[in-house]
């Protein structure tokens, strides 16, 4: 590994001076589960290194049912699922979170490190996506929100300009008869990077028989996470059926674009990406008639 | 070259200090710095899990650590799991359960299997499997490991009784 | 009819054989004090780094150190031209069968030309590891790229690149006729396989594939090296076998084996994959250069992309049989590859492919490949894995075709006392048939199966083991206790095997044993930890030992008792005469309190010959058909022991062999690009088996005493990989229909199998 | 007399004939009597005064470490083999180089 400097700002301010001021490549260390593997490989250079988990507000978890889910974008993926009101909240946040690396990983990995790592496989992005969450970057001309289907831009590149810091994912609070999942596919039970993932949110009408609103997020079948766009605004109004989320999978295959490589072929993520769309449609809508 | 920072932080409930590089990890320092060599280096990318350390409470890879980043935090590796001569009660479940043979993920899977005791003293053996995903043995087929982290389980809550 | 002496003692009871002591070299590791090659820190050490190809195949045009040398800290860089000139010799190393000098120094540095990726060509020591890092990298090399290969079937095409432009194939002396990457074709005959296919009233044939695995040991490949100015070469190793570590080292560094001196570190598993050297010469280079200590420890990628792997496969595998369920006849053609030099593990392929069966009429055709790989190491019994992956599994169809049980089919054809092999020799007794049984008898094949998708398979598996030098020596002290030192690299808990064998003998507790590990000056030449053999041959070793040892001990009772030694009766520990008794423990107490001759022994054994270990696994599987994903919801391993010298140990053998080869067949492969880069050099996308991905593996240890060992031990540790591959493969096609016949049978592969089906 | 089994590949020089009987107690011996009948055969089983690299020979069903220096008895089988995983044929002791 190239050596570095390494800073510890304890402000969002000082942090954002310290990344726009620096000489060279500034990095953000949150978990640093990916960004040490990619500067140790030389996939990544650094001249700075700013360690942003001693800024309050990036450790930042809370939740109300009444003003919905801050989260901090350094906080640990363990402290999400272990937050027994987030997994009932937010299931599919909880879902992604959970399987993040093992036990190890999650002990460090941070939802915010994983949007700003920006793979198209990143597991927790599709729950992002299907929960609606939105992105609060900090930089030195202050806050900007964007959605965070619009925060990854191609193969780890993202929106963030240089002196940004992702700072917070914002969650609207939980309406009543919505349900999320998320679910991934991998050859092992565990430390796999998704072959394909899919997360879906749905709100059921009042007696549960019909999808009033759905977001379906996908996971390494395009250069980025993706938003299926057509297949969530084809279920709106669609009866809660296997059949429905059969053809919502269908959607999901269309709207796929993946590329083969060591971890599956085109063709095995196009299909996944249906069957997942479907698992998690029929999970969601469990949850939401709970 | 930048230079050595100063760490002050606590290894096995001592306070220890030290100077690094900031690019050194974590697992880098204990071995070579602290001579704690307990905690082995077999990928160095976070999916062996035979680095496994209780930081600041939590089980994590000492490889995707820097060391700069214990300032201030608690260490706590293999060497530490012993108490005063006498083995915890885990380290006797895998000697007497045969569940190591070549040993060189054994430091790892003790640590964090530990960390799952403390954490879930009544686990299941999905819980267990799920927990010690990601420490890779190569040599046991896992069995024998389930087989002892159970039997530590009994044996922890027997003496918590 | 056989030469090895009928050792076995035909003990029915013992007090120490059998029981489940705590291993004495536990306490070390499970506290973090046990040392590993990459624990070791000297004074003034310096750290290396390997300079490594990023071709698969290319010419090396120059190699310019001008500019790393210039780095304060850097201390010194060798390339290939710092090995002495290694005329093209050849010699047996290990498990790998027979080595040219020339190439392994050319392994260890390349030498004109890189032949895969992750080939070394220049290694550099600096003050710490990250300074040798920067210097490795202002190491400029040049190359001429050419054109690679990386699948054996191309390899062997006539317009493939050659790796060795010299190369010609080898048929027993008889070389071919023009350049090629075929290095060996072997044939073995048996029979006449024309008239047995006219007797078989079915023939199945089928052809199979297997990717190239890993050993994946946990712990990377580590040495220090310090030459010092008395020109003595100290080498502390992770290795399978110092003495061979010492061989090889010294062969290619052209110096007496006595100048070096290894010293074997606790080991981070080896499966094989550490017999073969490649960083102690490059160290040794490195410290005779700069003066210090010098330690080169290898990243995970380096493992995958430089050492191992096992070779990648094609097998055509045809059996007949009657419409009874007799064989009548084989017939096999294996191409195996064996990486960038030739001397792979066809031959061990050839002679297991039909070594569980009763085989009138067989012949075997096999060839060893060079491709731009990796030279290819032994991997826990070599060869034979992808042979029973192909063979069990037409012996499975054929077993189907004609409506008989598959363990019955097994039953009906499998070998016994006096079955010869299609290589030749007979089978001694062998267990085989007595691990069918204890499967048919098991709950696990008795327990019906249920549910959609599901399936069982069963296979059987061979593997020769053997036997080899093995030394040690012992030292009874004033307290009873008697110090053990041997010299088999201990992997798996086998300080304490062998050290049960010497208590065993002398009829004191397992604890009253204190047993190490020896380096090359302190113990007798013992051959490698590997085929098997260190708890049957190290373990002889220690019964004889024992009997040494015994007899000072009567002789000392003797002058005690002022008798001669034959009238000291000794039973059980227990040495008396004619009413008066000492106890072990009292006798050697009164040979310190006198001051007799203190008791010091020793032993060296070659025991020669198979012990022929069998093994049979049972698997249910469950198959998502959607995505093609596998769960194994039950295991079951059966093997044949001999005698459990630690039960708890051979099952361990059993169960991570096991799951090695469930690894092997559902997931683990070495997945190269077009440019012939291995694109998952790492624990993330090189998938072996998590604690997640398996069960409990349940085992069943049978015991067919060995005729060649006083209490009947065999060795365990390599046939537990064989069945694997093919009693999944044998349970996926009960589950689903299909034929998996192409290793790894992994999800997009079984999804799309299964899509072409339906 | 001891019954030698001839490899496969060397049957092009015994014209297919697969076993021999020939005199000799020792592999040196046995191997030399093949030569008489078969001129050529033991270019392809020796280098110089050893086996060849990569060949083993088993004696009744046992791999024998002792090369062309095995005793063979009047009742006994041969079989030249390739070395195999496991190290069999390794021709060494601690202090002499392995090559002979």
């Amino acid at each position: 590994m190239s050596n570095f400097d390494y800073a510890a700002p304890t402000s969002l301010a000082e942090a954002t001076a310290l990344l726009a001021g620096a000489h060279g490549t500034a990095r953000v260390l949150a978990g640093g589960t990916d960004l040490i593997v990619q500067l140790r490989e030389h996939l990544r250079d650094a001249d700075l290194v700013v360690n942003i988990k001693k800024i309050p507000e990036l450790m930042e978890l809370s939740y109300s049912s009444q003003l919905g889910l801050r989260l901090g974008a350094s906080v640990p993926c363990y402290r999400i699922y272990e937050h027994a009101q987030i997994s009932v909240a937010y299931p599919a946040l909880a879902d992604a979170a959970r399987i993040v690396g093992g036990w190890q990983i999650q002990s460090r990995a941070s939802v915010g490190g994983n949007l700003c790592n920006s793979s198209p496989a990143a597991d927790t992005i599709p729950a992002l996506i299907a929960l609606g969450a939105q992105c609060v970057i900090a930089g030195p001309q202050g806050l900007r929100e964007v959605p965070a289907e619009s925060f990854c831009t191609a193969p780890g590149r993202n929106v963030l300009h240089k002196g940004e810091i992702l700072a917070t994912i914002v969650f609207a609070p939980p309406v009543p008869f919505s349900g999320s999942a998320y679910e991934r596919f991998i050859p092992r039970n565990e430390m796999d990077i998704a072959v394909a993932g899919a997360g879906s949110w749905v709100k059921l009408s009042a007696d549960g028989t019909t999808i009033e609103q759905a977001r379906i997020g996908l996971a390494a079948v395009a250069p980025t996470p993706l938003f299926a766009a057509e297949a969530s605004q084809w279920l709106a109004g669609k009866s809660a059926t296997d059949k429905t989320f059969e053809r919502a999978g269908e959607f999901a295959r269309k709207a796929a674009s993946p590329i083969s490589d060591m971890r599956g072929t085109a063709e095995f993520r196009r299909h996944l990406a249906g069957v997942l769309t479907r698992r998690t449609l029929a999970k969601a809508v469990e949850r939401a008639l709970g | 070259m930048s230079k050595k920072v100063h760490v002050t932080t606590s290894v096995n409930h001592e306070p220890v200090e030290f100077l690094c590089e900031p690019r050194q990890s974590l697992l880098e320092v204990l071995r070579d710095t602290l001579r704690l060599t307990g905690a082995k280096e077999g990928c160095n990318n976070g999916n062996c899990g035979a680095c496994t350390v209780i930081f600041s409470g939590v089980p994590v890879n000492s490889c995707l650590v820097l060391a700069v980043e214990a300032e201030g935090a608690t260490v706590e590796t293999v060497e530490g799991l012993a108490d005063h001569g006498h083995l915890h009660p885990i380290q006797k479940c895998f000697l007497e359960g045969a569940a190591l043979q070549c040993g060189v993920c054994t430091p790892g899977f003790l640590v964090a299997a530990k960390a799952l005791l403390d954490h879930n003293p009544d686990p299941t053996e999905h819980d267990i499997r799920f927990g010690l995903a990601n420490n890779l043995c190569r040599c046991t087929g896992y069995d024998k490991i389930v087989k002892a982290v159970q039997a530590a389980a009994r044996e922890l809550q027997s003496l918590a009784k | 009819m056989s030469h090895t002496d009928e050792l076995y003692l035909g003990k029915t009871s013992y007090q120490v054989l059998g029981k489940r002591p705590v291993r004495h070299d536990g306490a070390d590791k499970v506290t973090g004090k046990a040392v590993y090659a990459a624990d070791v820190q000297l004074p003034n050490m310096a750290h290396g780094k390997i300079v490594r190809s990023p071709h698969a195949h290319a010419r090396i045009k120059s190699i310019d150190v001008s500019e790393a040398v210039k780095i304060p800290g850097v201390f010194a860089v060798v390339t290939a031209a710092d090995f002495p000139n290694l005329e093209s010799r050849s010699e047996v190393m290990g498990e790998g069968g027979p080595v040219n000098l020339a190439h392994m120094a050319a392994n260890c540095l390349a030498m004109g030309k890189v032949l895969y990726k992750g080939h070394p060509v220049a290694a550099v020591a600096a003050a710490n590891v990250h300074l040798a890092e920067e210097a490795a990298a202002k190491i400029k090399v040049e190359y001429e790229v050419l054109p690679s290969v990386t699948w054996v079937l191309d390899a062997m095409k006539d317009d493939a690149p050659l790796l060795h432009e010299d190369l010609r194939t080898d048929s027993m002396g008889k070389k071919g006729d023009r350049p090629t990457n075929v290095a060996l074709h072997l044939q073995f005959e048996k029979g006449n396989i024309a008239e047995g296919f006219q007797q078989a009233d079915i023939v199945v044939e089928r052809e199979f594939r297997t990717a190239s695995v890993h050993q994946g040991y946990i712990e990377p490949h580590a040495t220090v090296a310090l030459w010092n100015e008395d020109n003595r070469l100290k080498i502390w190793a992770s290795t399978q076998g110092a003495f061979n570590c010492r061989q090889q080292v010294a062969q290619l560094l052209q110096i007496p084996v006595s100048q070096c001196l290894v010293v074997p570190c606790e080991i981070g598993g080896g499966f094989g994959g550490k017999i073969a050297v490649y960083l102690e010469p490059v160290a040794a280079l490195l410290s005779r250069k700069c003066g210090r200590p010098v330690k080169l420890v290898m990243q995970r990628n380096e493992v995958f992309e430089a050492t191992g792997p096992t070779p990648g496969s094609f097998l055509r595998v045809k059996l007949g049989a009657t419409k009874h369920g007799k064989l009548t006849a084989g017939e096999a053609w294996l191409a195996y590859d064996c990486g960038a030099f030739p001397g792979g593990v066809i031959a061990p392929g050839c002679m297991c492919v039909f070594s569980c069966y009763e085989l009138p009429n067989a012949r075997v055709d096999g060839f060893d490949v060079l491709d731009n790989k990796p030279k290819t190491q032994a991997y826990r019994a070599p060869g034979a894995t992808q042979a029973a992956f192909a063979c069990e599994q037409v012996i499975d169809e054929l077993a189907e075709a004609l409506g008989i049980d598959p363990l019955e089919f097994r039953l009906k054809n499998a070998a016994s006392e006096g079955t010869r092999r299609v290589d030749g020799p007979v089978y001694p007794r062998v267990g085989l048939v007595e691990c069918l049984h204890a499967a048919k008898n098991s709950d696990h094949w008795k327990s019906p199966l249920s549910g959609a998708n599901r399936g069982r398979g069963i296979a059987a598996g061979f593997w020769f083991n053997i036997g080899l030098a093995s030394s040690c020596s012992g030292s009874v002290h004033g307290d009873g206790i008697v110090t053990l030192v041997e010299g088999s690299t201990d992997i798996g808990g086998t300080r304490t095997s062998i050290a049960m064998q010497l208590a065993e003998t002398l009829g004191i507790g397992a604890a009253d044993v204190l047993p190490q590990v020896g380096d090359t000056d302190s113990v007798g030449f013992t051959f490698l930890t590997g085929g098997s053999r260190t708890t049957f041959a190290t373990g002889l070793a220690a019964y004889k030992l024992g009997l040494d040892l015994q007899a000072q001990m009567q002789e000392r009772a003797a002058t005690i008792w002022e008798c001669e030694p034959a009238a000291v009766e000794v039973k059980n520990g227990v040495y008396s005469r004619n009413g008066q008794s000492l106890t072990f423990k009292e006798l050697a107490g009164k040979i310190s309190e006198l001051g007799l001759d203190p008791v010091v022994g020793r032993a060296s054994v070659s025991p020669e010959g198979s012990t022929n270990a069998f093994g049979v696994h049972i698997a249910d599987v469950e198959v998502d058909p959607e995505t093609g994903k596998v769960t194994v919801l039950r295991y079951t391993a059966i093997q044949d022991a001999g005698k459990a010298v630690h039960p708890s140990y051979v099952e361990g053998q059993m169960q991570g062999g096991a799951v090695q080869g469930i690894g092997w067949a559902l997931n683990e492969e070495y997945f190269f690009d077009r440019k012939d880069q291995m694109r998952n050099a790492s624990f993330l996308d090189y998938r072996m088996p998590t604690c997640l991905d398996v069960p409990m593996i349940e085992t069943i240890i049978v015991e067919v005493p060995n005729p060649s060992h006083p209490f009947g031990v065999r060795g365990v540790g390599e046939t537990p990989i064989v069945a694997p591959p093919a009693t999944i493969a044998n349970a996926i096609h009960k589950a689903t229909g299909v034929r998996m016949t192409v290793l790894p049978i992994s999800p997009p592969a079984l999804w799309k199998a299964l899509s072409e089906k339906s | 007399m001891p019954v030698v089994f001839i490899p496969t590949p060397l049957r092009d020089i015994t014209a297919g004939t697969a076993e021999v009987a020939v005199e000799g107690s020792t592999v040196r011996a046995v191997v030399d009597a093949l030569e008489q009948r078969y001129p050529g055969i033991k270019t392809r089983l020796c280098r110089g005064d050893s086996l060849a690299p990569g060949l083993q020979v088993s004696i009744d069903h046992v791999m024998t470490t002792r090369g062309l220096r095995a005793t063979v008895r009047p009742d006994s089988e041969v079989h030249f083999l390739p070395v195999i995983g496991g190290g069999k044929g390794v021709r060494c002791s601690g202090t002499q180089p392995l090559i002979e």
